[in-house]
């Protein structure tokens, strides 16, 4: 399945309305309603329609495990920590705004002060047991560091089931590849964001 | 013919049945026609019957088995002969006359509807007693009319001598028919059958005892209902009823059943003279008896109760002599004049507010007219004057005592014939002619309705000219009845002819002389005949006397001592038991189903044991 | 050998048994029950007779004893379900709203 | 043959039953999810074994491993029971299903019916009839709200279509003349023409109905409705006792598939150059089929809808059917 | 030895299963055991050769008269036990015990005797629904209709009794009606 196909699978352009007529009141019409359905052989339409599709064997059957379906660049599943583009260094700036909004508490950040005075995120994970994938983590942060990434086999054997900062941080050589995908628009990053951050005057 | 037998006979049974519907609602002049015209219709059937059987021809129906148990076997079954023809016809024509005469008579009375009820009812009671083919059928109608004559006696019930008129009508018919009943069972007791045929066909065979007992108890009941001595007192009470019941009841019809009874049962009578001769004795002793109470009585309708009494006994004395032909014609005859001459009393009574001592009346001939040719006409039919129809009847009964040597019976007739003629134009004198003295008392008399005077008309036509058709009845009577030929010389026919007419005449004459100048004296009045006359010899006293009060003594003695000492202890003490019983058992009836369906158990191993010990193959 | 006896004294202690259900329970529904024990108890010993016999009758009988169950149930049971809805319990001790 | 040929001849009989259709019940499961995958344009199960085959190997094993739960107020011996009566009637009503025609095999003549009774319809039918008591009591006996109404609706739902059953069934019994499963086979003997379901196409189409409606299946499977009760009576059960009302489900749904090919549709006779074992197999085989069809093709209906059909319209047209049959049958 | 094995058989489990329905105090318990005695009773009549009345037992009794009572049971609380209180215990089966010794005593006794005549004959060769069908329609055809009217009588005093409304009276609910028909 191609993506456009995919887009546009749910939305039909031309609906077609199904006539429905009033309920019958009277025993007498429910009656009729009966025989006239019985021997228009609306049953049997339903018989051949299945019927049909059987031996044209017209499977939909996606073997999942084996074969997976192509999803969408802005599935929001499983979260990603990004990486400025130029500099590899994290977006983050441990301002923990993700973690006042999290409407269901499940993100949990560290931060301290490394050698050059500047916040440095050390542990950041969120708990996908309780998440439920609202986005305001995404939408709240300012530095576009945290986003929904595409990773949606997220089942696990153990109860509490977090991602860790690793997990979710780009990796190093997958970001010098250029895959870290970013996407245009309103709120997106800037082409000279690296270049705009300005130094934290360690001054004051 | 059935088809004609069944209409006469039931159309009344259904105006009855219609009237009664009606019976607590107001006035609806419908219930009288309809009454009426049904009752013309069973006329109309009779008269087609009467027609049909004058040929000698009779018409038997079996409507249905009405018992049927072990060895008795008495059919619903009804047999139209001359007899009951004629007899049909009677009823049928005066019942139509009075129904149509009651509607205006009845006018004004609340219970209008209740009557015609009441009146259609006896009608057909009276048909059942002329058509039944068998004794039991005989005794319903009996029965019926005694009923229906007992609603009308005391028709009005709010009136307390209406009801106490009423009961002793009532009570002294039960008397008389005690013995009819026993008559009955002697009847089914020795002829092993009620129907007529089969008790006639066997009367020679019978031990002579045996027919005197059955002819003397059928007789007793015969007298009751025709009001023979010594149960006569009820009929003259019995005029507080309504006029037209009066005319139809107690003059034309009911009264004439016991006189119907010894004809239809003239095999049995014939075989018996004793009895037969009993019954001509007594039959001419009331006619004497009841005339010379007539002579003195001031009640309009009571003198012509009196006079019914003793034509009553003229045709006993008939049936007694052999002469049952006779009877019946004198019955026809006498039906017709005397439901006139009731009527005409009704359009009096209506005409003086119900007024009924005829010394207060007088001179109504001026505004009543028609009233008073009619009455006029049946008087000199009662009378018995040439060529009315009461001459041919009356007559033929003095010749038939005269030929059968009974001197002493012709003469006690023979007077009484002149005492008839006397009472009937003291009453029509004193109504109708004479000072106007209901001026006095504030009368306004004025005429009837015309279509009561129509209704009337029939019955003067046939007063007057029933009497011709003497030789068309024998003709049709002949293949029922025994007829005779009188045994008299031609000379001595017309000598009793004359001396009867001479007689009659000279109480007309006689009465008319003495009443147009003012009637007898103050002082005849103290006499001691007078008031042996005019209190009916004392025999309601005596009765009251002798009968009643002793009656009642023993009433309270038996009430005081056996009902309450012993029949009611008895009742008690059953009842206190079982009641006491029942309070101890009551514990059983817990309401509890568990309980209950412990009993059950051991009930059912009480019934297994008991299947067990006495099961027959043990 | 099975013989008509063996029927009859099967079907005399089913009988009893039904008795002592009958008897002995309070609660009208095992009351039912009991009147089915006592009802197939006298069926074995009609189609018994009915064998031994060599005659049809028995079975009949049978049949409208069947029949008769059938309508009891319709009847008994509708009459329960009013009675608990009503008074909450099936207890006979609680239905004496009639005793003398 | 002697009595114990006998005996050891029904031994054998009742053991290949019992083991060839729980197998096939087994298997009918199989078959059902693979069916309804194809007309869903689905696969079905495709890893364990070539083609999921051995998926059924699978389940059981799952299902007899699987712990026994028995809910804490639960009526204990009747919750236990009550599977086991579900498989017990279901097999017991194949005891006078004739399955195949008779054949020889070692040099001994088998009759392949465990019980030839003269009463064979009505034994077959009050067996699957007393086996509503597996629903019933299991529903009854878990205390738990959702199996009590599953119990309910089994209750008036198997009682319900009994009626229809029997009345559509009469109909060709009364031309038949006989009860027995064997008669009603023979009377069919003359080919294709001869089927009763020419003759009684109304008798058909209401037994066909009212045993979907007897085997709880789609149009009528109300008594373990997911959308609406959950899992109807088999709420509380999991494990082999789960798995055996399943057995009894199938092997319902197979006996019933045997007895409108022997009532209606020419039974084990020859039908033309197909021999008579093999027909009946096929006639069978589509008829199972066709239970699985309808549960892909067709919605349920309501519980008030159920009953409306049932003695509103089945019955009074199995009467009329009834009726009609002895008017014909008469003239 | 057949029938005699499974007479007995029969005879023990279902008098086991009659006595665990009266005695026992679980509803539920009480209505499985008597389905199952039912059955059981139905392997008599098949023992009996009567096979019609085997199957009319499975079918009526078991299948519709049982489950009509389990049906009807679902209205009751069935999962908790009965409480009773037993009076005088002895009695009950004093009074049973006599009644079954008597009834025994009749039954084996020879009151039967050999004096009674079939009736209605089995014959030879006639099966045994073909038999029960010529006598139900022939001799008892006015029973069985008579069975068949009361049947339907008893259906629609059942429906009437268990219908929706009965918990309330339903003369006072007429009234109700017709007041407020008045109303309107």
């Amino acid at each position: 399945m191609s993506l456009e196909q995919f887009k546009d699978r749910n939305v039909a352009q031309n609906y077609v309305h199904i006539p429905v007529d009033k309920p019958p009141q009277k025993p007498m019409d429910k009656f009729k309603q009966v025989v006239r359905r019985t021997f228009k052989g609306e049953l049997f339409v339903g018989l051949w329609v299945v019927f049909r599709e059987m031996i044209k064997r017209d499977f939909h059957t996606v073997k999942y495990p084996l074969e997976k379906l192509p999803i969408s660049p802005r599935y929001r599943a499983v979260h990603k920590l990004y990486r400025l583009l130029e500099s590899g260094n994290d977006r983050c700036i441990g301002c923990g705004l993700c973690e006042k909004i999290c409407i269901a508490n499940c993100i949990r950040l560290e931060t301290r002060y490394d050698e050059k005075q500047r916040k440095e995120v050390t542990e950041y994970s969120i708990n996908l047991g309780r998440c439920i994938f609202c986005g305001y983590c995404a939408e709240v942060c300012p530095e576009l560091a945290i986003v929904h990434g595409q990773r949606y086999e997220n089942a696990s054997e153990q109860r509490a089931h977090f991602v860790l900062k690793d997990d979710m941080l780009t990796p190093l050589d997958f970001l010098k590849e250029g895959k870290q995908e970013e996407f245009p628009g309103f709120g997106a990053v800037s082409p000279n964001a690296d270049e705009r951050i300005k130094k934290t005057p360690t001054a004051y | 013919m059935e088809t004609y037998l069944y209409i006469a006979l039931f159309a009344p049974l259904v105006g009855s049945l219609f009237a009664s519907l009606f019976a607590d609602k107001p006035k609806t002049i419908i219930t009288g026609l309809v009454t009426s015209a049904l009752l013309f219709v069973s006329w109309v059937s009779s008269v087609v019957l009467l027609l049909h059987v004058a040929h000698g021809e009779a018409v038997h129906v079996k409507m249905m088995d009405w018992i049927q148990a072990g060895g008795l076997s008495i059919p619903f079954g009804f047999n139209v002969d001359a007899v009951t023809a004629t007899m049909m016809f009677v009823v049928t024509t005066v019942s139509t006359v009075v129904h149509v005469y009651s509607m205006g008579y009845m006018d004004h009375d609340k219970s209008f509807n209740r009557f015609f009820a009441w009146l259609s009812a006896f009608v057909f009671s009276m048909m059942v007693l002329v058509m039944s083919d068998n004794f039991a059928g005989l005794f319903i109608g009996w029965e019926g009319v005694g009923l229906c004559s007992w609603a009308l006696i005391g028709f009005w019930y709010h009136k307390e001598s209406a009801s106490w008129a009423a009961n002793e009508a009532f009570i002294m018919n039960r008397v008389a028919d005690l013995g009819m009943l026993i008559g009955i069972f002697l009847v089914y007791w020795n002829f092993g059958s009620l129907q007529y045929d089969v008790v006639f066909a066997q009367v020679d065979k019978m031990d002579p005892t045996v027919l005197m007992m059955t002819t003397a108890f059928l007789f007793i009941g015969a007298m009751g209902k025709s009001a023979q001595f010594p149960l006569h007192t009820w009929l003259a009470d019995a005029m507080e009823g309504p006029t037209p019941v009066s005319a139809l009841i107690h003059a034309a019809t009911m009264v004439t059943a016991g006189v119907y009874l010894v004809i239809r049962a003239n095999p049995l009578y014939g075989a018996v003279p004793e009895v037969s001769l009993f019954v001509a004795s007594l039959g001419a002793f009331v006619a004497m008896f009841a005339a010379s109470m007539a002579l003195v009585n001031r009640d309009l309708k009571r003198i012509i109760a009196y006079s019914t009494l003793s034509q009553l006994g003229y045709m006993f004395v008939a049936a007694g002599v052999g002469a049952y032909w006779v009877a019946l014609f004198h019955l026809m005859t006498h039906a017709f004049f005397k439901a006139l001459l009731f009527l005409g009393a009704g359009n009096v009574m209506h005409a003086m507010d119900d007024e009924l001592d005829i010394f207060k009346m007088g001179g109504l001939g001026k505004t009543m007219q028609a009233t008073m040719i009619l009455m006029t006409i049946a008087s000199v039919a009662l009378a018995g004057i040439y060529p009315l129809a009461g001459f041919f009847s009356k007559d033929k009964i003095l010749e038939a005592a005269f030929a059968g040597h009974h001197y002493i019976l012709w003469a006690v007739l023979w007077i009484t014939a002149g005492l008839t003629a006397f009472y009937s134009f003291r009453l029509v004198m004193l109504v109708f002619f004479g000072e106007e003295r209901y001026k006095i008392f504030g009368y306004h008399p004025h005429e009837a309705y015309k279509f009561m005077l129509w209704a009337m008309s029939p019955l003067a036509v046939l007063a007057v000219i029933a009497g011709f058709f003497e030789h068309d009845f024998v003709h049709m009577i002949k293949a029922v009845l025994p007829v005779e030929e009188f045994h008299v010389s031609t000379g001595t026919f017309w000598f009793l002819i004359i001396v009867t007419q001479a007689i009659a005449l000279g109480g007309i004459a006689f009465a008319v002389w003495k009443y147009s100048k003012g009637g007898f004296s103050e002082k005849w009045r103290e006499t001691f005949v007078y008031k042996l006359l005019f209190n009916q010899y004392y025999i309601p006293k005596i009765y009251d006397e002798y009968i009643c009060k002793p009656y009642a003594e023993l009433s309270k003695i038996a009430w005081k001592e056996l009902d309450v000492r012993v029949v009611d202890a008895t009742v008690d003490f059953i009842a206190t038991t079982i009641y006491k019983s029942g309070m101890v058992s009551r514990v059983v009836q817990s309401g509890n189903l568990s309980n209950m369906l412990r009993w059950m158990g051991a009930g059912l191993l009480i019934l297994l044991l008991a299947a067990i010990l006495y099961s027959p193959v043990r | 050998m099975i013989t008509l006896s063996h029927y009859l004294v099967l079907s005399a202690v089913l009988f009893a048994i039904g008795l002592v259900g009958v008897y002995r329970r309070k609660n009208l529904l095992m009351l039912l029950f009991s009147t089915e024990i006592l009802l197939n108890a006298a069926n074995i010993g009609f189609a018994a007779i009915s064998k031994f016999y060599g005659d049809l009758t028995g079975q009949m009988f049978a049949f409208f004893i069947v029949a008769v169950a059938a309508s009891e149930v319709a009847v008994g049971l509708g009459l329960m379900i009013v009675w608990y809805k009503r008074r909450g319990t099936l207890d006979i001790d609680s239905m004496q709203s009639m005793h003398g | 043959m002697t009595t114990t040929g006998f005996i050891i001849a029904t031994i054998i009989k009742i053991l290949v039953v019992l083991g060839l259709f729980s197998a096939l019940a087994g298997f009918g499961t199989y078959l059902e999810r693979k069916v309804l995958a194809f007309m869903q344009r689905r696969l079905g199960p495709m890893h364990v074994g070539p083609y999921g085959v051995l998926q059924v190997l699978a389940d059981g094993i799952k299902l007899f491993t699987k712990e026994d739960i028995i809910p804490q107020n639960a009526v204990k011996p009747i919750f236990m029971i009550a599977p086991i009566i579900g498989a017990a009637t279901a097999f017991i009503a194949l005891a006078a299903v004739p399955i195949l025609p008779e054949f020889e095999i070692f040099g001994v003549k088998v009759h392949p019916i465990i019980a030839d009774i003269n009463v064979g319809v009505l034994f077959v039918l009050g067996v699957m009839a007393s086996g509503l008591f597996a629903p019933l009591l299991a529903g009854m006996a878990s205390s738990n709200k959702w199996g009590l109404l599953g119990a309910a609706r089994t209750a008036i739902q198997l009682l319900s279509y009994e009626v229809v059953t029997g009345l559509s069934i009469l109909a060709p019994l009364m031309m038949v003349g006989s009860l027995s499963l064997i008669d009603i086979n023979n009377y069919q003997s003359g080919g294709f023409t001869d089927w009763i379901v020419w003759s009684q196409p109304v008798a058909f189409v209401l037994f066909l109905i009212a045993g979907f409606a007897e085997t709880n299946r789609t149009p009528f499977d109300l008594l373990e409705h997911e959308a609406e009760i959950v899992s109807g009576y088999a709420t509380e059960y999991s494990g082999m006792r789960w798995g055996m009302f399943f057995i009894g489900e199938y092997a319902n749904m197979i006996t019933l598939g045997f007895l409108a090919s022997l009532i209606f549709l020419g039974g084990f006779n020859d039908w033309g150059f197909i021999p008579g074992g093999l027909a009946i197999v096929l006639k069978v085989s589509f008829l199972f089929f066709f239970f699985l069809w309808t549960r892909a093709a067709w919605p349920h209906v309501r519980p008030d809808q159920l009953m409306w059909l049932c003695w509103k319209v089945l019955m009074p047209i199995a009467v009329l059917n009834v009726v009609v049959t002895g008017i014909v049958l008469m003239m | 030895m057949f029938e005699a094995i499974a007479f007995y058989t029969f005879s023990a489990i279902t008098i086991v299963m009659f006595w665990i329905t009266v005695t026992s105090k679980n509803a539920l318990y009480a209505m499985s055991a008597l389905a199952a005695g039912m059955i059981m009773i139905s392997g008599f009549f098949f023992l009996l050769d009567a096979d019609f009345l085997g199957v009319v037992q499975i079918i009526v009794y078991t299948g519709a008269v049982m489950a009509l009572y389990a049906f009807g049971m679902m209205f009751f609380d069935t999962t908790r036990d009965v409480k009773e209180r037993v009076r005088a215990p002895k009695l009950v089966f004093l009074l049973s015990g006599m009644t079954a010794l008597v009834l025994v005593i009749a039954l084996v006794a020879p009151i039967l005797g050999d004096h009674i005549e079939a009736l209605y004959p089995m014959k030879e060769g006639i099966e045994n629904p073909q038999a029960v069908g010529i006598v139900l329609f022939t001799k008892y055809l006015v029973p069985f209709e008579v069975a068949a009217v009361m049947l339907l009588v008893a259906m629609i005093a059942g429906i009437v009794l268990a219908g929706k409304k009965m918990d309330e009276s339903l003369t006072l609910k007429v009234e109700d009606e017709f007041t407020q028909k008045g109303a309107q």
